[in-house]
């Protein structure tokens, strides 16, 4: 047996014993997940338990060096894990922008000191994190961002407007694009940490169209960020943003997960064996499905061994999320007027609805489609001009 | 007659446009629905409507109404679509207006006069699964002394819960898939043995599921003859499913137009957005697919108003393209407001909630489109 | 009886009296139809025979005035007679660019004597014309032509070359977009009017994908070009050539036959029978079908009472050239391998194939789908910019 | 397995697209074309093929072969896309090959050498209509002596004037939409009662429409075994399939990188037309649709290199992939090449042409998303 198999073999027999039984239920929503944090409320012992000892064994981050609150693991052992993970239907211990996002940063640009400092608090789901790219006057153009840090000696003086912070109402930190030079669009942007509760610090959250309200706009008053706060180099922050958002559309790529692959003909067989057109049209979408799964994974084993075009996530992300705009518009036909219910407990309070009205923002969150296109066609295609 | 509005039809146009705007524009929608109203709809509103007529469109002259027709019909629905309007108007005075045309003398000598007079809702209790498939009918009608008792289940009743009347198709003879055999009834809303489980829509309509156990009925709630129901239950279907395309160029226009201001206005990259060539290309494609859109439904509404025997075929192609456009202007739309599309805010994703509701209404696109081949 | 209804009667007895038999059958193809010229081969004398009586009544141009060969009648007549001559199956009795064309750019920008002289020629199919617009390197972007008259007192003295000049190989006279002024880009340009045996004119066909050559090459070395040859005024040639654009759109939004609106899926049974997703994509496009119908109907009804944009003509064509293209390609589709068949008796040479091929170039002949989007979004939408 | 070319694959891949584009352009195929030559592809070029052992890709190296799988046959094949090479490649020595490993011994100790040295080609004789349906063969064989009697018609026989071994599925049992009682039949091209009706196809490639009356064959002509023809017949289809999925891999990519370097030459409106945004995003749009199908292609080829269950679903998705993707590809370059791209002259209609003939090979996109379904 080579070293990989036997670790798969002590992760299942690991799993099985210390996975509670409710953490092996699929999870319901984003809001039935565990997210951490100081304010966290957790659903049920089993949640924090499951944080708890996957965060001892830095399972939360399997591939970061223990160091700092990782479990050291390789590519292909944390490869392992996950897909033993999804054989037990294991959740995810922890959902967290500060793994996903802050975290590859801190990775990349922090400071020793900083890795050691935030991270093992990311990975034990200590503090929970909010992004702030994104202004009202600002959003597919970020780097026309206008939130601006005055620079005070020992720390800068920030005010301004963000928006589509996602969950920032119940975030403990922000990881935060600010201006720090007028005068230079590119190179005049900082990528700022600072805690919510800094005095001028307010949030608003916005109701969408689905009901639900998962961001928030979020207002800074003359908040003080002290000058050690800043991951990179003054006003570089430009830098760490791009390489954020290419992980961010390389996580999102390889987010297709088992469940959303199901054929759609085959989860409503009413409306299949009825509604010949409507059948033909939930076949040719589970050819895209299927080709989907096989493009992610491709782009995945290019990517890992470095075979990828650095821009490809840019098309993964366009692909992947108009796929699931129209996987949902396909479920609210086949889901006929029984998916129109809004409120109803048959409905389970219109989750299909509500769930298809989010995927709307699949495409605009992250870079929209029109942006995605830009950077394939001038990138990848090598296409002139503006 | 040549496919654009008459002058008469203009000026009933320049009625039903600036009551509407005035009286029930978006933010209508929105207070009904923030104060969570359970009507679904206003019923003042209702009453103006039959105040200015609108109710009457359909019914004949010779009992009481305007005696006008499916074009003059579509004008009202295409701004209450527009506007986002809730309203009965659709299922009560043009759906069900229709099917009692073709009913007896004694039936419209009791509703149309409370229909013209905004005293009336009727509700259309037609399917019995998630999809719309009238033929496939399975509720059961049996003979009952001197009328029927109604055993089943309906869902998508819209207004279902506070109809004075529905209009139920049930089956007295033949079986599920077989146009023949079926019949359609009239039900008073205090018939005993009716339950309703309403809830809310996407749209913010309130619709019912109704369960029928052995609900009595006397023989004269027949709409037309025993068996012989397709008759005004295609009527009634022509008339709804058009009028629901009508409805639709409204949503879908409303769309399109709220999504082009906006291109002209939101600046990114240096430049308001609207100069960006591939949002052009698609703003004008969406353009071209709602104006085929409308070409159809004033096509269709022709032919039924003259009684054209292919008004059926014209009818399911108008409900196909509608939907199909009237989609694609709210997914544009959304799309091309970017973040702010998402927010409950603004109005964009209301129309993207209502086209929805009126696509899967009378059957969808892909149903439609089944017929056409 | 109206006025309308005596002449639609008298009009249905004329045609049943004077329409030989063989010009009832269908078209087979462009080579099949009466072109007229000079040098043109009557298929057989029944061919012959219907222009002349046709053009002897004035109707091959039912609505031009007597005065110019026409029939004089009023559109509603001019309609009738068209409705009256598709019942009886009456084969048009002259293609012509001169009648679609330059006609109509002559009854608005032609002199009295350029009337009197030239539109009685087209009417009875003695002058064949072609159209000298395009250019290898101006293609979508017209006005960029370089074709060069130069001034040279009683005549110009044209060189240069066109592409797409439509059958220039059998029409006996050009009308052309001739530079004038190289330093006026719009105004600098002038229709002119010239006999394609003046020397110095060659043309060479365009063997196209379809295996057909209905365009060429034109090539113009030193054409000298009598002054009064010109149409409207001289750089003005812009203004003639945009108002036949429209004119062309027009006409090719309103071509919709009887014959292309048929239900694919009811012309191949068997495939519709056994391709249950194929018979959805033919269901769903028999629906495009219907609606173009009546958008045609739509348009000519609003165009004619003076309520149409007057850019609508290229959302039509834009319309319905997609729609023409896509049609065959779900007739190819249901036609399956007996339809690549390219030589054979049984597939009357390929018809088939070759007419698909032949629809590719609907969407950029006469303005290509894009420009016409960049015409709509300008034009109708309003939209700002370049 | 990594869903990527290995490094033996990579040298593959790079001996054969150089050998391809020096030996067999497109020039290649117009000059076959316009000589008119008859037998369709070049003989000499086959020839070659088998020289660098192309044509034993898939032969077990037991047989001699090289005992490679169908990642390798496919860069072949997508290289013969490239430059629309004539050839019979897919159907002898992918198709045919895959088909005769489930017959039996004496078949592959008669065919693979032939195959192997070049001397053989082999057509398939498998749609009896105009549309793909292979499980409703019709074709009869019943016994006769010691061997079988074809009586039926086969279209769509690509190579098969030039074909010296046929196989053909005939039904010896059950009926025309059954998958058991087929039976596949190696056919010599001197059997007694075979005519040929040859045209050539829009490709330039040239068809037969065979009929069989009466024509006698030994029992061991049988490939596998009587009534069970469903087995080699799968093998068959599955390997042309994908191979014509990759080879269209090769013909979409060619059309789109031939389209994109022309959006970077041509000039109107005082620019270059790649820097219209619309165009921008369409050839993007593409070059994502293409990628998918190239990703779908890969992965179906590891699957049934591997023998997993999964391959035929996949396959068909791939199919299916492969053909929308070309399609939109070939579309797109005839319309962004505008007017020049509607002449002989120009490559991008040729890549049009070959386009149609390999979606309708082996089935379509609909057929096969209709089995994905």
């Amino acid at each position: 047996m080579s070293d990989l198999e036997s670790f798969r073999a002590e992760t299942r027999a690991w799993l099985e014993a210390n996975c509670p039984p409710e953490m092996r239920e699929p999870v319901r929503d984003e809001d039935d997940a565990c997210w951490g944090g100081r304010n966290f409320k957790f659903k049920n012992p089993a949640q924090k338990q499951w944080l708890d000892t996957m965060a001892a064994k830095g399972w939360t981050v399997p591939d970061w060096p223990k160091a700092f609150g990782g479990g050291g693991l390789t590519a292909e052992e944390t490869k392992a894990l996950r897909s033993e993970m999804a054989k037990l239907g294991c959740r995810t211990p922890l959902m967290s922008f500060g793994i996903w996002m802050l975290g590859p940063a801190l990775l990349k640009f922090g400071t020793e000191e900083q890795k050691l400092h935030y991270l093992p608090q990311i990975a034990r789901g200590e503090i929970r994190w909010c992004q702030g790219y994104s202004e009202p006057g600002s959003g597919s153009d970020l780097v026309s961002l206008q939130t601006f840090g005055e620079d005070k000696g020992d720390h800068w003086n920030v005010n301004g407007q963000k928006i589509w912070t996602s969950y920032a109402n119940h975030a403990d930190w922000i990881f935060c694009l600010v201006r720090t030079d007028k005068t230079n669009k590119y190179q005049g942007i900082s990528f700022l940490l600072f805690d919510m509760t800094t005095p001028g610090v307010t949030t608003k959250p916005i109701l969408l169209i689905s009901g639900n309200s998962p961001f928030c706009e979020t207002f800074f008053d003359n908040v003080k960020v002290p000058k050690h706060q800043i991951v990179g180099e003054l006003n570089r922050g430009w830098d760490v943003a791009k390489y954020l958002l290419g992980h961010e559309r390389e996580m999102i790529s390889a987010g297709g997960n088992g469940d959303g692959m199901a054929s759609i003909g085959a989860a409503f067989p009413d409306s299949a064996a009825t509604e010949p057109v409507l059948r033909a049209q939930m076949a040719m979408f589970d050819v895209e499905t299927i080709v989907f799964r096989a493009h992610s994974e491709r782009f995945m084993d290019e990517w890992k061994s470095g075979r990828a075009h650095p821009a490809y996530s840019n098309l993964m992300k366009y692909v992947g999320t108009e796929l699931n705009k129209t996987r949902h518009e396909l479920v609210m036909a086949a889901g006929g007027s029984d998916a129109l219910e809004w409120e109803s407990r048959r409905s389970k309070g219109g989750a299909r609805p509500r769930s298809w009205l989010r995927t709307k923002a699949n495409s605009i969150e992250g870079g929209t489609s029109e942006v995605m296109l830009n950077v394939v066609s001038k990138r990848i295609l090598d296409m002139p001009g503006g | 007659m040549a496919l654009y509005l008459s002058d008469d039809q203009v000026m009933l146009k320049d009625t039903v446009a600036p009551f509407l705007s005035d009286n029930a524009p978006v933010k209508h929608l929105r207070s009904l629905r923030d104060c969570k109203d359970q009507a679904g709809f206003s019923k003042g509103l209702w009453k103006q409507f039959a105040e200015l007529g609108f109710t009457g469109i359909l019914i004949p002259e010779t009992n009481g109404g305007l005696g006008l027709g499916h074009v003059e019909a579509g004008i009202v629905l295409e701004e209450i679509g527009r506007n986002l309007t809730p309203s009965p108007f659709l299922t009560t005075a043009v759906a069900a207006v229709e099917a009692l045309k073709a009913g007896g003398n004694a039936l419209q000598a009791e509703w149309f006069p409370k229909i013209l007079a905004g005293d009336a809702i009727v509700a259309l209790a037609i399917d019995e699964g998630a999809k719309h498939r009238p033929a496939a009918t399975a509720m059961v009608a049996e003979r009952s002394g001197n009328g029927f008792r109604l055993s089943g289940k309906k869902q998508f009743v819209l207004h279902g819960h506070v109809a004075d009347m529905l209009l139920v198709a049930a089956r007295t003879g033949g079986s599920a898939g077989e146009e023949s055999g079926i019949t359609l009834f009239a039900v008073p809303k205090d018939a005993t043995g009716m339950t309703m489980d309403v809830d809310r829509l996407v749209d913010s309509a309130m619709s019912a599921r109704v369960t029928f156990d052995g609900v009595q009925v006397d023989a004269d709630a027949v709409v037309g003859e025993v068996d012989a129901g397709w008759g005004p239950l295609t009527k009634l279907l022509d008339a709804g499913r058009l009028g629901a395309s009508a409805e639709m160029v409204g949503v879908g226009s409303g769309a399109m137009d709220m999504t082009i201001d906006y291109l002209k206005q939101r600046r990114q990259f240096g430049k308001v957005i609207g100069e960006f060539q591939s949002l052009q290309h698609r703003a004008a494609h969406l353009y071209g697919e709602m104006e085929g859109a409308r070409s159809i439904v004033i096509k269709a509404q022709h032919l039924l108003d003259d009684d054209d025997p292919r008004a059926e075929l014209f009818i399911a192609a108008a409900k196909a393209k509608a939907g199909k456009s009237c989609n694609l202007a709210v997914r544009e739309g959304v799309q091309m407001h970017g973040g702010i599309g998402m927010t409950d805010e603004y109005d964009i994703g209301l129309f993207m909630k209502r086209d929805r509701a009126l696509n899967e209404f009378f059957g969808d696109s892909y149903f439609h489109a089944d017929q056409v081949a």
